[in-house]
């Protein structure tokens, strides 16, 4: 299966161990990813804030470089997944938008026809490779392993997306294949506040409290995320998130394809697992190790 | 020969088991006296419980039955019928609630035990006394009165015609159609009012099987089901129905003015012609003008010098010198249609309805809009101008304790359908005021939609004055609106040219008189009671009269139609068993007893004892009397009994309850 | 403006509604029934000026003022709970975004500073690199937005850093200048 | 043992039976103290019918009816109050509180209004104590002066009416 890949800027910086996690487990789920050349910013949320039409430009670049491929653009970024879909569905949706948009496309010398289909990575690894597929590659027992799945916001809202937007349930299923526990998540769609970070932090960061606090309420002993955003605020901001509150947190966040990793025997390191700003430790470092 | 009572106890599963000690209790029953066979059963209305009764009385083991089960209201008609089947008079047998008023309200189990054995003993001992009473039929009239020639009216006389089934309709106004015609269009469809209904109206005028009486009103209702004689007042048109062919020759001379013009438009609203004799709009049917006697110049003037209409007839149909009719005939079954009135906003004076020139009515303003009305159909100011902004004010008149508690459920549909109007013909601001948008009927909600992407401002909030006084200067010369919007929390004053008030739906002024000659009750509402709010939405307490539309409870068309269809089916199913069954336990005279003071003939609310002067006794006829016996609690000479009821039964619960002491 | 006690229509903006559903997104707004279910889905509600829902009630009612100078906008976390539970399938994020844009536009965004610096910093990125440098992004808008308080940043920033997760160097993509036509063109066509 | 009184209950057919009724179908809890007697209209209940419960036993008696316009024939319980309010200008002189008579209106809907309304009126039973002149009524109790006491109510309360 080959899929033209847009990684978006976090996946290049911030977020580098989610490449490297998608790196280390594609090959053997069978899923070719061909980087987007020269692929740049998708518009981004802060973007639509100030310049609308600017926003969907930018990101109508992508899509048209991409449409020469005659493939289905592939991003692990929910962020840039809900941005591309939104420009698609205004490119397609609002004539003047499209008019103009082909213009502003047209003075770079390229052009669009609004066909180009983006998914995101998760949905390509439930749907396409397939969860008897992922069980038939798992190496090593995560057995009582109890993993909250946090979807966030951007790849079940607003509606573009595979899974329910109230209950999605790609990575629950994804868990159990891989023989780890999925624990209840009742926030599991509730927003981290991610960008709002920089802007309203305290609220931020209240978000992200209610979002730990129901994983250690539920026993889980990490929480797993497909999104550069999501992982970042709930992982490098956890220690803000106790010195604020006065909490104790202490729960790994993990890229789904980390644990997909994991359970493959891929060693921790190539899967970036030393890089987390809240590291693996007791029960779950045990499982890890263990078996 | 003794008297043998079974008593049956049901256990009901758990429902009386679980809380009433069946076993104490049965012994209890075998101890009472003139108790032969005491038996326990799982559920006593199932199929062998009530064979279990039927077959005791079958095989003459006893001659009384009583079944201590659940309410009476529930299955006092299976166990008679059970009881029946075995071969005994059904009003041989009564029953004992322990259920419903025992062992689901009480938390103690001995005091539920303790009450069922005091109700047993009270039945035991009413048992005892209990006699056999005769099934009596009377004969139906397959001829109908339907009351009212509105929508309701048109649409049960119309059914029950084509069934074959004769039908008499009385309308009170000179033409039927109702409240009806006098809409321009209909929500949510926004279809023609009048290309819809005067098909219908034409029908009802053409029928074979309908006789029409407009301009005409019920005097009397007497007799019972199956058996009223109705007479009815047909009012004196001043036109020979048969000589008129309708050609308004006759008010386009006319001189005079029923409506009388003030400025640029008429004082009030009006569909049809405005002179004194008028047809009350275009498609009346019958196609006959009236002459109104209050303003025609004819009847003014002592002199009649007028007489400019009959000069005009050149089919000669003008007679003055016409008198009321008084036509009496018999039906079997009767349907109440006589609609409703909308609610006269003046009595609010904050609204200024009547005060402030143009505040209207909501029927004043559909009247308005109708092509055929005095404005032609255009929406206008009462200087003639058009309207640059207009507010319809909601819920007037209703959901308001000071006037009427009910929503009327119609306004906020027709208010809707204004607004749209008001867009579709002006340029005009359209407010509408609200407090629940209430769109339930198919279609509604999707036409409240519509209505939200049209432009129109809603604001949610009862609108607290409306005001000719300005504040600044942009008020003034308006008419202005002082509102809380509730959804934002602070108050409004909006400037406006025009205010439409959509007053609610109140019962008829005459529902009361009508319901009183039918024997039907009205509510506090002010609505004909139905005979269940949710399993008998068309008949009534009486037998044999039926209610449809309005009149019991303010509605739209399609519901209003469909009720029309469900009385007018409950009558052919009434007309097609030819005969029916009344009520036994009615009240009856001891003639002897009768002092003939006739106390009782005022007491009955049903007509039904009335003094024989032969006799010099009161007679109940036993036809019309349903058993209520308030005479029998009134006679001062003990000489009324109520069957089934009678003092001594009631005196023998009363031991019975206490014979446990 | 709601701090009088008595509204006059004459102070509104009664054109706003159809400001605001003439806007690509916006067109479902005259449908909505406010029935609440934004703001009851909205995990920023309680710390909003007014809710969702009462921001659209505003709108219809032309508080214009009101509305764009209100801190909910800028609360808004893009979630789009909202948007897809509301009944009426009203594009509520996207006319937030209409919102925030106007409020720039007019001046009002007076919460929305920090918003504002962001964007505007994100935007410049883009113009320079055609990808957005987290690094350089951050400490710009630190500096900019936050000058008194950069160093409570410092411990996440460190966190980034020493796991490799914080690259120094840029990425610059190759056909920049094609970026920058489309981007100029933009201009020229001004927005919706 | 505390004081249990025995309550009659006259109950019309069509609204306070049926509001009984749904107590039960609700099941509300109230106190076990009623026994009910079912006559089709409150306008058939005799002042007789409450001497003799007094009589044989009775603490108090209720009698309900459907509320003022909704009686099922019409006016059966305009009757009914104005016997009750006779009934209870001559209950003093058997040395009765006429308190012990009460008349309620409770429609076919009202089952929780019912249950109060029992429950209020055990209450107030319970706190006068039991009935102890019962003797007093055993005289008018025979035929002649029910006859008399019925024309009694029946005149007088139109002249009441009136």
């Amino acid at each position: 299966m080959k899929y033209t890949y847009y990684p978006g800027c976090s996946v290049r910086a911030t977020a580098n161990i989610y490449q490297d996690s998608i790196d280390a487990i594609a090959p053997a789920l069978g899923v070719e990813l061909e980087e987007l050349d020269d692929w740049n910013c998708c518009g981004a949320t802060a973007y639509m804030s100030v310049r609308e039409l600017m926003s969907f430009a930018i990101s109508a670049r992508n899509l048209a470089l991409a449409e020469k491929y005659h493939r289905d653009l592939v991003t692990p970024c929910s962020a840039c997944y809900l941005v591309l879909n939104k420009t698609n569905h205004y490119f397609n949706d609002y004539p003047e938008m499209r008019k103009k948009l082909g213009q502003a496309l047209e003075a770079g010398g390229l052009s669009y026809s609004g066909n180009i289909n983006v998914r995101h990575i998760l949905d390509v690894v439930i749907n396409d490779v397939g969860t008897e597929k992922i069980a038939s590659l798992v190496k090593k027992k995560l057995k009582g392993l109890k993993v909250a799945p946090y979807y966030g916001c951007q790849i079940v809202r607003p509606e573009m997306g595979f899974d329910d937007p109230d209950d999605p349930k790609s990575m629950d299923i994804l868990i159990d294949a891989l023989g780890a526990e999925t624990v209840k998540y009742s926030l599991k769609t509730k927003c981290c506040g991610a960008s709002l970070m920089g802007t309203e932090e305290k609220m931020a960061l209240k978000l992200c409290r209610e979002l730990l606090a129901d994983a250690e309420r539920n026993g889980a002993h990490c929480i797993i995320t497909l999104c550069p955003l999501c992982q970042m605020n709930l992982d490098i901001y956890q220690s803000k998130v106790n010195s604020l509150f006065k909490t104790k947190f202490k729960i790994p966040v993990i890229y789904f394809t980390q644990l997909i990793g994991l359970a493959m025997g891929v060693k921790p390191e190539k899967l970036g697992m030393k890089r987390l700003g809240v590291k693996v430790s007791g029960e779950m470092k045990r499982i890890i190790e263990g078996a | 020969m003794a008297v043998r009572i079974g008593v049956y106890i049901c256990h009901c599963g758990t429902n009386i088991a679980g809380k009433v000690d069946i076993a104490k209790v049965v012994e209890f029953a075998k101890g009472l006296e003139n108790v032969s066979l005491v038996k326990d059963y799982k559920f006593m209305c199932s199929d062998p419980g009530q064979a279990l009764l039927q077959k005791d009385v079958e095989d003459g083991l006893i001659d009384r039955v009583v079944v201590a089960s659940c309410s009476p209201l529930m299955h006092e008609n299976t166990f008679r019928k059970a009881t029946e089947r075995g071969g005994l008079n059904p009003y041989l047998f009564t029953m004992a609630n322990i259920r419903e008023q025992c062992s689901w309200v009480h938390i103690d189990s001995g005091q539920t035990t303790d009450k069922a054995k005091d109700l047993i003993a009270a039945a035991v001992r009413r048992a005892f006394l209990l006699e056999p009473l005769t099934k009596r039929e009377v004969p139906i009239n397959p001829r109908t009165v339907v009351i009212g020639g509105g929508i309701a009216g048109i649409q049960a006389a119309l059914d029950l015609a084509e069934a074959g089934k004769k039908v008499v309709l009385v309308e009170r106004e000179p033409s039927i159609g109702g409240h009806m015609s006098k809409f321009d269009k209909t929500f949510p469809t926004l279809d023609c009012s009048a290309c819809i209904l005067t098909p219908r109206m034409v029908s009802v005028g053409q029928h074979a099987n309908i006789e029409l009486m407009t301009y005409s009103e019920v005097e009397e209702v007497s007799g019972f089901v199956g058996n009223f004689n109705i007479r009815v007042r047909k009012k004196a048109r001043y036109v020979d129905s048969e000589l008129c062919n309708g050609c308004g020759a006759c008010w386009e001379k006319c001189p005079g003015t029923r409506v009388p013009r003030k400025g640029n438009v008429h004082e009030k609203l009006s569909l049809g012609p405005t002179t004194p004799i008028y047809m009350p709009f275009m498609q009346a049917v019958p196609a006959i003008p009236v002459i109104d006697t209050e303003t025609c110049l004819y009847f003014k003037d002592d002199k009649h010098a007028c007489g400019l209409c009959a000069k005009e007839c050149e089919r000669g149909a003008i007679d003055y010198e016409m008198k009321d009719e008084i036509v009496e005939f018999e039906v079997g079954n009767i349907i109440i249609a006589t609609g409703f009135q909308t609610f006269d906003p003046s009595v609010i004076k904050r609204y200024g309805y009547g005060e402030i020139e143009n505040v209207m009515t909501a029927l004043e303003f559909e009247i308005m809009n109708c092509a055929s009305g005095s404005t032609g159909g255009k929406i206008l100011k009462a200087d003639g101008g058009v309207p640059g902004s207009i507010g319809i004010i909601h819920c007037v008149g209703s959901r308001d304790k000071h006037y009427h508690d009910y929503c009327s459920r119609v306004c906020c549909m027709y208010s809707l359908k204004y607004s749209h109007l008001i867009k579709e013909k002006t340029d005009a601001e359209v407010y509408e005021f609200y407090i629940d948008m209430r769109c339930f009927g198919k279609g509604y909600e999707e036409f409240y939609d519509r209505l939200l992407t049209e432009d129109v401002r809603f604001v949610r909030g009862k609108v607290a004055e409306v005001t000719d006084v300005p504040t600044c200067k942009a008020e003034e010369g308006k008419l202005i609106v002082k509102v809380e919007d509730t959804l934002i929390g602070n108050v409004r004053r909006i400037p406006l040219d025009m205010v439409i008030l959509s007053t609610g739906l109140e019962g008829h002024a005459t529902l009361r008189e009508i319901a009183k000659k039918c024997s039907v009750s009205v509510g506090q509402d002010g609505f004909l009671i139905e005979k269940h709010p949710k399993l008998g939405p068309v008949s009534t307490a009486t037998d044999g009269v039926f209610i449809a539309g309005a009149c019991q409870s303010p509605k739209d068309i399609p519901d209003t139609v469909a009720q029309a269809s469900a009385a007018s089916s409950a009558v052919l199913s009434m007309i097609t068993r030819e005969k029916i069954e009344i009520e036994s336990a009615t009240a009856e005279v001891d003639e002897d007893k009768c002092s003939g003071c006739k106390l009782c003939n005022t007491l009955c609310p049903y007509l039904a004892v009335k003094f024989d002067e032969e006799k010099g006794v009161s007679v109940v006829n036993q036809a019309l009397c349903k058993g209520c016996g308030t005479c029998v609690a009134g006679c001062p000479s003990g000489a009324i009994s109520a069957k089934h009821f009678e003092d001594r039964q009631i005196f023998a619960e009363i031991e019975g309850i206490f014979s446990g002491l | 403006m709601l701090e009088k006690e008595v509204c006059y229509e004459a102070t509104l903006d009664l054109d706003f509604l159809d400001e605001i559903y003439s806007l690509p997104g916006g067109k479902e707004i005259k449908r909505c029934i406010q029935c609440g279910t934004c703001s009851g889905s909205c995990p920023q509600a309680c710390q909003m000026d007014h809710a969702p829902r009462k921001i659209f009630s505003l709108i219809r009612a032309g508080f214009r003022d009101e509305v764009l100078r209100s801190n909910t906008v800028w609360l808004c976390s893009s979630c789009y709970s909202c948007a897809v539970r509301c009944p009426k399938e009203i594009k509520i994020t996207d006319v937030m975004y209409a919102l925030k844009r106007l409020a720039i536009k007019e001046g009002k965004a007076k919460r929305g500073k920090k918003a504002t610096i962001l964007s505007k910093n994100f935007v410049g990125l883009v113009n320079k690199y055609g990808r957005n440098h987290e690094t350089e992004l951050m400490t710009r808008y630190i500096l900019m937005a936050e000058p008194f308080n950069a160093l409570s940043f410092i411990p996440q920033g460190m966190k980034l850093l020493v796991n490799g997760r914080l690259p120094v160097l840029p990425h610059k993509i190759k056909n920049l200048d094609q970026l920058r036509k489309i981007m100029t063109k933009v201009e020229e066509l001004g927005e919706i | 043992m505390s004081f249990e009184p025995k309550i009659v209950g006259f109950l019309c057919n069509w609204c306070s039976y049926t509001g009984a009724d749904l107590a039960g179908t609700a099941r509300i809890k109230y106190s076990p103290n009623l026994r009910s007697i079912r006559v089709m209209c409150s306008g058939r209940i005799e002042p007789t019918f409450i001497l003799k419960a007094l009589y044989e036993g009775a603490d108090g008696v209720l009698i309900a009816g459907c509320h003022p316009g909704d009686c099922h024939y019409q006016e059966g319980n305009y009757k009914a109050l104005r016997r009750h309010r006779m009934l209870r200008m001559i209950l003093p002189g058997f040395g009765i509180e006429p308190e012990r008579v009460r008349l309620e209106w409770v429609a076919a809907s009202e089952g929780e209004r019912f249950a109060t309304i029992v429950d209020e009126f055990t209450e107030e039973i319970r706190s006068l104590g039991p009935l102890k002149v019962r003797d007093s009524l055993e005289m008018v109790l025979s035929e002649d002066v029910i006859l008399n006491l019925d024309t009694a109510m029946e005149e007088g309360g139109d002249a009441n009416e009136a």
